[in-house]
């Protein structure tokens, strides 16, 4: 076997009150796709910071190239040949998508100045290679999620590094844009470069990684090859459940078709929803007790939708029913009144208030309830925070937590838990598993149909259309910013999905 | 695979990337237009206002305000605030006119070095401390006047500019308009070369959009930090230098509020407080705005002082409201 | 909730101390200096001296905090304080209570206004109270048309110089207000709510708080202090001088907010130690004044005090 | 000299001020010299840059001062050019220059600051425009870059003070000074004329203390409650403006002294510091006239006549102590 690229010897790092990683080891070798997984919180987007100098672990070492490798930063390990695309899409929204991908880099004239215009060119030369066609002259924060992510993995295989590491990068990336990224990973791994892939999908894994190292609470589980590895023993490692009991429990979560009677009156109705650029009149309804999921491509309007539902996207037309009575003003303190509870689609810049704890989190949406006079009861809000902290198990040192220092998928759960609370009639999720571990995922999905089950009307976004099509009993799909068909029973397929879209797009 | 955008969606694209690209260009030139409009206004209202020598007189008084912020531009799109100018400004005054009697290059040297030096610090600070801007250079602020009373004998002491060459340089005019305007405008055009068209200008941009992003893509944070600051403490330091030229003196009674004035019309120039995004042209016209208004309301020369504040103060807000709706009308034109 | 949790080493529980209570520990140093080397200093009158000087900081500052936890500034303060100030001598002819009920009705509108421009134009709060900055001590030069009056009212002036239980009004004043701050921002959904938009506005919006109503109310409540202080400011006085009452104050209130341990990154709100912050600045300048240090020596201790308590107070960030 | 019962406007004849030495031992200016234009008072324009706002007695009653005479000499409003620089000295000396780029043919100036006018003056010499500075003195060549100066000599008042406090205290005690706003140069001369007086007539007089009071009423109070707190054995306070001198009485009563228990000397001569007099706070106050108008006008007016103009005009300001205040209340503004 070759010599070692980049090896990780007995790495501990303490956080106030949490251990996120304890002597941990693991080794990468030249060409070797390499799979980190565990639970949310188990510690991998913490050792991939310790690996490029983000943080300074508090005991062991990283040896990079057969030497000891103490990096004083991302910009010190990427010289070195170490390249990172970080979990959270981590670009610069204002600055235009080329000076985005040449950060650092730019190309320079003779006078030592930036070369706009060859930059430019390179850039979108490149990016087309990534299936991006768009303006490289526009501000990069105006691109989808799944764009933005593209141009940080092209960012990151641009360099000739010798190790490129992905924390989650397929999270908000579209089903098309995974397989142009497991293209560039194969060409690298041809190319000789060790890749570490960090991802809760674990169907990805066994397509492209050859190796595994898993992780729980910090410690290290396992670690081989993967093909000797089926799904269910990964899962029992990652859990850390005896194998038996995570094969009779599966990991898919949805119930299947809910018990929707459809003579009952829809508990959401959206007509016409209209908005300059964004949406051209969507209409659709929920019914009491069943899951929609609005399906379409990037940009097809999916989360200006929800918006729009949840009062926080300015219309030019079109009303929003609950219970048949319709919002006064399409406002999210209106809407949030009338029950409806939403999920957005990036937590970190709507969701949760970082600095917060997990506790005032949680009660923000329904203060008003948890108070007389304006008043805050304590004791009211530790009852509801516990209550949720259980039911969701939310892992956290405790409910004065910042919510900041949690991991995504705590983080999720912590935002879902809010909704929850405000005892909506209709939940608006998009992207509900984004960053979700396994185990997480399952019960969101549960929840899901629990809520459901309940007789809340849920609608459902999610990128991946496994999921969408599992956990929907309807699909409205999308695109431009309208409906172009429902998918219902019999038709909520993947296939039917695909040629929905592609009908409509051709 | 081939589930790309069609030719409708590129329709509505271009469509919107035309009314984008319109209402940018407003939005960027926002101050420019306003500048216009009031220049215009002006110039048929008073006979006095259009003249050549007018001209001249808007153009020297703006110089020094213009090279504070050009430094406060690089700060503020930095994602930072420097709040001690106005009181480098002076200090950069009395240190320019107390070593003119060595020579003319002393007199620029010694104040750009000294509130470069004191701009190093502020950054060095900020850097490494990770305090915030407005309160390392709100101390700042204090420590540098303090130090100007104490060199100038708690402000009592004016020292006279005493090399001629340096006092030309402060008075002199060619075709009009003063030397320091021209010394200006071209620092103004290194500036947006350092910042549109430098890897340095380029990280500028990166920190204050996004500090964290800017780590982890390997930006050197605090190096760009620092030399922002420097940058800053070094341009306050020549404003008060070219000022002490023109005066004749290291007058001790000046800048107080300069900062304000300064942030004012880099603001007023397009430039986000947040940080990330602005332009230097915009910052030209911010400054010239504020000029002109001044200028007017003594072309009036009724307006009582209290009267002047309010219209200023209105005419800020006034600018400052206008842009925002402009930015807001981009936002929702580019989705 | 099975994390491993490890107790904290003392050099970790000291970082955590001190943000919360370096100002504290400043504060008792420059007491013991002061008794050391100020003459007079250990004396009733003098605590009262500095508790009545500090009180208009510590006003203003109250709202400062409120303003500055929302992610905000407000820079306008001392222009209120003295429009407010000019509004007294206006109406003192209808008798004192109307006459402060305008003023801080003064306080109130320049409050809407910052705050309208602040939430619904969606200003940057340094820029909308920079204008206001400007034109309110304009408009209140205006109202006063231009020269300053001396007050006669004798009730209005017993508010300056008179005390109950010993301490004066003003002071009962300032602590009143304290504790409802204290109250508000610990206690009530208010409070919370605020704290909530400063960490993350986007997210409060979507989680349905009313953020336009809470930042006006905010930007409002801000205002009406500093007005109290202006008042209270013109009864110590005894005369409303609108071109100078409340100049600088912006700068004073800010640095006792953050001296105190609020980040200016909002989020967060320490009212103790806002208070505590305005007395230790007090406290330094007295002490300054008392040993007749000279200007330029006073303004560079400053400087360096307010570096030191706020490199104490930063929050700091593992790495 | 003065008139009982005069008109309640501060402008009385004889609140005027009256030219103490028209030459301090410096040269004159002619028209000639000058190499001016005759220009006709009443169909010319004027400029008038006023340094502070108009917000304190003495600033409010300069402008008016200017306004009246303007008026009175029969120059339509529309010709008397008015700006104010906000106490920025960047602004005046951008004031001044558009006044000259209006072109005003006469200029009247109340300086913010005493250096600092070179290129004002290059303008005005190119242009040949006379400047009359008021209050304050420019440090400048007399006849080429200004006309004259007409004003108080604050040395002198400083040493007045000094003289007032001496008698106050029968020449023995210790004093705090209230210093003015630092860097100006009324500060400056008024500290420096009381302190050379005092060391010369009575020097068992000891300062113990200066603090800048800003020229403010609220800082003088503060800064005043801080002093009597640690220096109560204070016998007297020399404040360099009237407003502090306010500031102080309010400390004192708080302090619980009495009318006299430390004496105050002061300088200015406002409305308020007389009173203060009248009610035994205050001991003496030295006047510094503002009424500038007549005299600034009337120096202007015989200089396009012909007339030789001295250098410096200075005024002879009043004083006011126990015995007259009751009766020169009149006077003061
Ligand atoms: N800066 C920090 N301060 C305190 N605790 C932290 C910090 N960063 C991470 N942690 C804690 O360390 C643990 C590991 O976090 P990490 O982000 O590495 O998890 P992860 O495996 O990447 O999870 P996910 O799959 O959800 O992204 C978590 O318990 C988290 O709360
Ligand atoms: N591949 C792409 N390249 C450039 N811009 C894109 C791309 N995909 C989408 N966009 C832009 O992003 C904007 C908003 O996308 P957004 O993610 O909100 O859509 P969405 O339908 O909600 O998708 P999702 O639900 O996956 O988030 C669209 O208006 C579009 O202009
Ligand atoms: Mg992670
Ligand atoms: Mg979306």
């Amino acid at each position: 076997m070759s010599e070692p690229l980049l090896e990780v010897v007995g790495v501990s790092k303490q956080f106030p009150g949490v251990r996120a990683l304890d002597d941990v080891s693991f080794t990468l070798r030249p060409g070797e796709v390499h799979a980190l997984v565990g639970e949310n919180g188990a510690g991998k987007s913490t050792l991939i910071k310790v690996i490029t100098g983000v943080y300074r672990p508090d005991g062991g070492e990283v040896r990079f190239l057969g030497r000891p490798a103490a990096f004083a930063g991302p910009l010190d390990a990427q010289h070195a040949g170490i390249s990172t695309i970080y979990q959270e899409v981590n670009l610069v929204p204002l600055m235009s998508v080329a000076r985005n991908l040449f950060l650092g880099r730019e190309p320079r004239n003779r006078l030592g100045l930036v070369d706009v215009g060859r930059m430019h060119r390179e850039a979108a030369e490149i990016l087309a290679g990534y299936g991006i066609t768009s303006d490289v002259r526009r501000p990069l924060g105006l691109m989808a999620l799944g764009a933005q992510q593209m141009v940080a993995l092209a960012r990151a295989v641009m360099v000739d590094a010798r190790v490129v590491v992905m924390d989650e990068p397929t999270s908000s990336l579209e089903p098309r844009e995974v397989e142009t990224l497991f293209g560039v990973i194969r060409r690298l791994h041809e190319g000789g470069v060790g890749i570490v892939y960090v991802s809760h999908r674990l169907d990805e894994l066994y397509r492209i990684c050859d190796s595994v190292t898993v992780l729980r609470d910090g410690r290290l589980v396992h670690s081989g090859a993967l093909a000797g590895l089926d799904r269910v023993a990964l899962v029992s490692h990652m859990l850390g459940r005896p194998v038996a009991e995570v094969r009779r429990e599966g990991f898919t979560s949805f119930a299947g078709s809910h018990d929707t009677a459809t003579d009952r009156p829809p508990v959401l109705r959206a007509e016409g929803l209209s908005s300059r650029y964004r949406l051209a009149g969507v209409s659709f309804a929920v019914r009491p007790g069943e899951v929609v999921g609005l399906g379409g491509l990037l940009g097809a309007g999916r989360s200006e939708t929800i918006k729009a539902v949840a009062g926080a996207l300015p219309l030019d037309s079109g009303t929003v029913e609950i219970d048949g009575k319709p919002l006064r003003r399409p406002t999210p303190v209106h809407a949030l009144r009338a029950g409806i509870a939403v999920q957005p689609e990036d937590r970190k810049a709507e969701g949760l208030a970082l600095g917060l704890s997990v506790r005032e989190n949680i009660a923000l949406a329904v203060l008003p309830r948890l108070s007389a006079a304006g008043l805050v009861s304590e004791k009211k809000i530790d009852r509801i925070v516990e209550t949720f902290m259980t039911r969701l198990r939310i892992k956290a040192a405790g409910p004065h937590q910042r919510v900041g220092d949690l991991s995504g998928g705590n983080q999720q759960k912590v935002l879902l838990a809010r909704l929850l609370a405000t005892g909506p009639k209709v939940l608006l999720l998009d992207e509900p598993t984004r960053g979700i571990d396994v185990g997480a995922k399952a019960e969101v999905q549960a929840l899901i149909d629990e809520l459901a089950a309940e007789g809340l009307g849920v609608v459902l976004v999610s990128s991946d259309a496994e999921e969408l099509i599992e956990g929907s009993d309807r699909v409205v799909v999308l695109r431009d910013g309208a409906v172009v068909g429902e998918l219902r029973g019999d038709q909520v397929t993947t296939e039917q999905l695909m040629n929905t879209i592609a009908v409509a797009a051709s | 695979m081939t589930l790309v955008a069609d030719s409708a969606t590129d329709r509505a694209e271009t469509a919107s990337q035309r009314t984008e690209r319109i209402v940018e260009l407003v939005q960027r030139q926002g101050a420019l237009a306003v500048l216009a409009i009031v220049v215009v206004v002006g110039a048929v209202a008073f006979d006095s206002f259009r003249t050549y020598d007018n001209v001249g007189t808007v153009l020297i008084s703006a110089a020094p305000p213009a090279l504070i912020a050009l430094g406060m531009t690089f700060v503020i799109v930095s994602g930072g605030i420097d709040l001690s100018v106005g009181s480098l400004y002076v200090l950069g005054g009395v240190l320019a006119a107390w070593a003119s009697q060595y020579g003319v290059v002393a007199a620029f040297a010694l104040p750009l070095a000294a509130c470069g030096l004191f701009g190093l610090v502020q950054g060095l600070v900020i850097a490494y401390a990770r305090l915030a801007p407005f309160i390392v250079t709100l101390a700042g602020l204090l420590g540098a006047r303090g130090l100007m009373l104490a060199l100038s004998g708690e402000g009592r002491e004016t020292y006279l500019v005493q090399a001629d060459p340096f006092k030309h340089f402060g008075t002199g005019e060619l075709l009009g308009i003063g030397y320091p305007v021209y010394l200006v405008a071209g620092l103004f055009a290194l500036g947006m070369l350092l910042l549109y068209r430098t890897r340095l200008g380029q990280s500028v941009y990166a920190i204050g959009g996004s500090e964290d992003a800017a780590r982890l893509m390997g930006v050197r944070i605090r190096a760009t930090q620092i030399r922002v600051y420097v940058l800053s403490g070094v341009l306050a330091g020549l404003a008060g230098a070219i000022n002490a030229a023109r005066l004749g003196s290291g007058v001790t009674v000046l800048g107080t509020g300069m900062e304000l004035d300064a942030i004012a019309a880099v603001v007023i120039g397009g430039t986000l407080l947040t940080g990330g995004a602005g332009t230097l042209g915009g910052t030209i016209a911010g400054v010239l705005l504020l000029q002109v208004i001044q200028n007017l309301i003594n072309q009036v020369g009724t307006v009582t002082s209290a009267w002047q504040t309010v219209i200023s103060g209105s005419f800020i807000a006034l600018v400052v409201v206008a842009q925002t709706y402009l930015t807001r009308l981009r936002r929702v034109a580019s989705g | 909730m099975t994390t491993l949790v490890s107790a904290p080493s003392l050099p970790q529980r000291l970082r955590g101390w001190l943000p919360a209570y370096g100002v504290y520990v400043a504060i008792v140093v420059l007491v013991l200096f002061n008794i050391a080397f100020t003459d007079n200093f250990l004396q009733w009158q003098n605590l009262r001296i500095q508790l009545v000087q500090v009180t208009p900081v510590v006003i203003v500052a109250l709202g400062m905090a409120l303003v500055i936890g929302t992610e905000g500034i407000d820079l306008s303060v001392g222009s209120v304080m003295a429009l407010g100030a000019a509004l007294i001598p206006l109406y003192l002819g209808y008798g004192m209570v109307p006459a402060i009920l305008l003023a801080l009705l003064g306080g109130l509108v320049i409050g809407l206004v910052n705050g309208g421009l602040v939430a619904f134009v969606g200003l940057q709060p340094i820029v909308a109270t920079l204008a206001m900055l400007v034109a309110g001590r304009g408009i209140a030069l205006v109202l006063s048309s231009g020269r300053y009056k001396d007050i006669r009212n004798a009730d209005f002036l017993a508010i300056g110089t008179d005390a109950f239980l010993g301490v004066p009004y003003t002071v009962w004043v300032a602590a009143v207000l304290a504790v409802v701050v204290g109250f508000v921002v610990r206690r009530t959904v208010f409070g919370r709510r605020l704290l909530a938009i400063g960490d993350n506005r986007p997210a409060a919006e979507l989680a349905g708080v009313p953020v336009r109503r809470v930042l006006v109310t905010v930007y409002v409540v801000a205002a009406v202090l500093a007005a109290v202080a202006g008042v209270i400011q013109v009864s110590r006085i005894g005369s409303a001088d609108a071109s100078r009452i409340g100049l600088l104050i912006e700068l004073s209130a800010i640095t006792a907010v953050v001296v105190g341990g609020t980040p200016l990154t909002g989020g967060k709100i320490r009212v103790l130690g806002t208070v505590a912050g305005a007395f230790l600045m007090q406290l330094l300048t007295a002490t300054m004044i008392a040993n007749n240090l000279k200007d330029s020596t006073a303004q560079m201790v400053q400087a360096v005090i307010i570096l030191v308590a706020v490199y104490a107070a930063r929050e700091r960030r593992t790495r | 000299e003065d008139e009982p019962g005069g008109s309640p406007t501060a402008d009385t004849s004889a609140a005027a001020q009256t030219t103490k030495s028209a030459d301090a031992g410096g040269s004159t200016c002619t028209l000639q010299q000058f190499g001016g234009q005759k220009v006709d008072l009443k169909t010319a324009t004027v400029g008038f840059s006023q340094s502070e706002k108009e917000a304190n007695p003495f600033r409010i009653a300069e402008t008016q001062s200017i306004k009246d005479e303007a008026a009175k000499l029969g120059i339509p409003a529309s010709n008397l050019k008015l700006t104010n620089a906000d106490s920025k000295f960047d602004k005046q000396i951008t004031d001044v220059s558009t006044l000259l780029d209006q072109g005003v043919q006469l200029l009247i100036v109340a300086p913010l600051n005493s250096d600092g006018w070179d290129s004002v003056f290059q303008k005005a010499a190119q242009k040949k425009v006379p400047i009359v500075t008021i209050d304050r003195k420019i440090n400048a060549k007399h006849c080429t870059d200004y006309l004259t100066f007409i004003g108080s000599d604050f040395y002198e008042q400083g040493k007045r003070a000094a003289d007032k406090m001496a008698k106050a205290l029968n020449n023995a005690g210790t004093v705090a000074i209230l210093l003015g706003a630092p860097g100006n140069n009324v500060t400056t001369l008024r500290t420096n004329g009381f302190k050379d007086q005092i060391a010369k007539v009575a020097p068992n007089i000891k300062i113990e203390f200066e603090q800048t009071g800003q020229f403010s009423r609220e800082e003088g109070q503060k800064v005043a409650e801080q002093l009597l707190q640690s220096k109560p054995n204070i016998n007297g306070i020399y404040a360099e403006n009237d407003e502090m001198a306010l500031g102080a009485i309010t400390a004192l009563k708080g302090a619980s002294k009495k009318a006299g228990d430390v004496k105050i000397v002061t300088i200015d001569g406002t409305k308020g510091a007389v009173q203060g007099i009248v009610d035994g706070w205050i001991f003496s106050v030295i006047e510094s006239n503002p009424r500038f108008g007549p005299l600034a006008f009337g120096a202007a007016q015989k200089f396009f006549n012909g007339e030789a103009i001295p250098e410096n005009i200075i005024i002879s300001d009043r004083e006011y102590d126990a015995s007259n205040a009751q009766s020169d209340l009149g006077l003061a503004y």
